[in-house]
């Protein structure tokens, strides 16, 4: 069975309410085509993990606009004053979370851990609501791990069989969010045979990936 | 030289040969153009690499190689990509020497606030709340007062970056060392005097027995 | 066909289209040569990639390609190589779909030993406790006694490798399937009969209504 | 400065009582000549960390062989009956740890995590000693960072900056042990000038690598 879809199968999987993680850091590694695809489907509600809403009609910014996203999980959103107006007119439920704990709370949520202790956050609010813990002298968070429904991602090279290559600075959630959903997805802006992609090179195993879908 | 050049200068002076180094957005950006000649300092990108390189020349920009602030740039020789995971545990690792950043405030205990302005600024934390706690050494560059007002407080009223993770603060008034012991004045700007640098400073401080002239 | 064969053979028919399997050495390696025509399993190997292959010619082999057991072994098109965090973020988190391992002591709980016997045997457990709590079906092939004495037992008494994670039992003599309900023999070697398999099993078990004769 | 040095330079780190990593998974991904190196410097009682003591006289057996380990963490010795008649005279005090705990406990004391919480080892003798944390019904065990003096990596394609590159299955534990540890040692099998690997490719960024020594 071939993992190659269509735009409208691959998003079949994303319905209101659903719960979507998105890579990409100001636009850079968002999967432009399948974000686009989210638009046009018109789906609402959804609740959104990704570091940053980028700048309106950029990237994860367009859902902000669309006013699809009811809740959102990212660790800034400053670049899109869209998403900071939404969150004061209470039609965004936001939780911020420091970048590097929020990629190690995907990581978390694929890799099976129970949580990690981080010194990120203590002493700030981030620490409300968390199990504190002192080791060795030093405060630690207790952070739990994360999962999502759906992830969208963007491979800059992707073979048939779903392994998956990124270029330059566009790798950043992708990897991680690639381990942490039930159904993840891939653009592919580049479509290769299986095999094109060296084994040592790959960086999410086709393993993890259960459609492709071709980006523009 | 504006104020801008004159701190970007100082801070640039206290870096070493071999550090691993991120700039924040904003003014620390301007760091990498007062480098010490001779020696290398490898510039990280919490968006996943080392060794950033100058902005392309126009019309050269890699649409995938944006740095911490969405903007494009160059990578030099030997540099690395990778994903946010590993970005930011080479930042809460302690493998990044020294981290440069703005500060809405900061107080003589060390502890900074430059994430939030409660009901009218939330732009999230993004990657500075791992950077303060990760970083061996946290430099703030930043205007002296905001407005006239003092920026440099005895304590921090607006939520917490981090507790007591702020090393040195450089101004365009002068330089002070957070330690155990108190804050220190160390540098002193040629055109201004230990007390007008009290007029605006809220925090107390401790003027070192050889207070030095800053270079303008 | 000898019992080793017909044990992996009847394990094999467990796995489906698609599954990501990791087989443990010794007799689960067997398996490979026995899946059913026409499916792909993806095999798994602990110590760094996915889509191993078979043995390598005589003199073709690679000595950077082994697998767990040291071995050295081919990869397939579309392999992928990782470190061993990434493998273990694999097998933990629950993107392995069955594992194969022998026994040296299981119990009608569900309850495995097979890395220790104290003051004789003491190899460490390697990738087998992970494997076992990670992996979402856990199969033990495994001959149904040593040296005449049970190994399927009512509590096992060496020390654990996991609690109640075995999902079903491969025997020359028959299958049998623990759930939360009890411990069933879901399958009856044609050579054997159910008294004879009481008598050389310690635990409980259910003969289930619609017992099915095991293929040799 | 050149990070390229003699093997005697660098293996003057490891001292009487140094805390060592090494990778390698029987003795693939194992940095043979700084293994030699040390068998010929006679330095003794260190506390290794590595995943397996592979067989008598490959790899890390070697180290067994000639007595120059005290304490030792792996996951498995059974391949190398030297290490067990060891452990059972008293000459080398032995912790077992089950591998993905291994891999994720060294990956955290490099990130700069104060631990993590794993299902692995649950109701096992693993447990001992450990805190246990029940979340959402699920049982885990709170595991601490793993951390060295020194790391001995093998890298099969090394630039004069670090970067590393590794083939095939000898990744393993080379990557998160390049994190975990004050001085970082890698064997190049092959040494290449900066450039000649792809930055998208690097598997150690070479901020992590204090020293390059040519592997024969």
């Amino acid at each position: 069975m071939s993992k190659v879809v269509s735009l409208e199968e691959a998003l079949k999987f994303v319905k209101d309410g659903t719960t979507v993680m998105i890579p990409g850091f100001m636009g850079v590694g968002t999967p432009e085509t399948l974000v686009d695809g989210l638009v046009d489907k018109k789906v609402k509600d959804l609740f959104l993990i990704c570091t940053d809403t980028a700048r309106p009609n950029v990237g994860i910014g367009k859902l902000i606009a669309s006013g699809q996203i009811k809740k959102l999980y990212a660790s800034h959103i400053g670049t899109n004053p869209e998403t900071g107006k939404m969150m004061n007119a209470g039609l965004i439920d936001v939780t911020l979370i420091p970048q590097g704990t929020l990629a190690e709370r995907i990581r978390a949520g694929g890799a099976g851990l129970g949580g990690f202790l981080t010194p990120t956050g203590v002493g700030t609010v981030v620490e409300e609501g968390k199990q504190k813990m002192a080791l060795d002298g030093k405060e630690y968070l207790l952070e739990l791990p994360l999962r999502a429904d759906v992830a969208l991602l963007r491979g800059s090279k992707v073979d048939k069989k779903g392994n998956v290559w990124y270029n330059a600075a566009t790798r950043n959630f992708n990897t991680h969010m690639a381990t942490a959903a039930d159904v993840v997805i891939v653009e592919a802006r580049e479509l290769l045979e299986v095999g094109e992609i060296d084994p040592n090179n790959v960086m999410t195993p086709g393993i993890f990936v259960d459609y492709i879908v071709k980006g523009e | 030289m504006d104020i801008r050049e004159r701190i970007a200068k100082r801070v640039a002076k206290d870096l070493e040969d071999g550090d691993i180094v991120n700039l924040g957005i904003g003014m620390p950006t301007l760091v990498a153009n007062y480098i010490t000649e001779g020696i290398e300092v490898i510039l990280q990108s919490e968006n996943g690499f080392v060794r950033m390189g100058p902005a392309p020349e126009e019309g050269k920009e890699d649409p995938d190689i944006v740095n911490a602030g969405g903007v494009p740039v160059t990578v030099l020789e030997g540099a690395a990509y990778f994903d946010s995971a590993t970005s930011f545990g080479i930042i809460r690792g302690g493998h990044v020497d020294a981290t440069v950043l703005g500060a809405l405030q900061v107080d003589q205990e060390g502890n900074l606030a430059n994430w939030m302005i409660p009901g009218k600024l939330v732009p999230g934390m993004g990657g500075a709340m791992d950077l303060v706690v990760g970083a061996k050494k946290v430099i703030l560059a930043m205007e002296h007062t905001a407005k006239g007002k003092p920026k440099i407080l005895r304590s921090c009223t607006l939520p917490l970056t981090a507790k007591k993770e702020v090393d040195l603060i450089v101004t365009e008034m002068g330089v002070f060392e957070i330690t155990p012991g108190g804050m220190y004045l160390r540098e002193i700007a040629s055109d201004t005097t230990v007390e007008k640098i009290k007029e605006v400073t809220e925090a107390e401080f401790i003027v070192d027995d050889n207070l030095i002239t800053m270079e303008d």
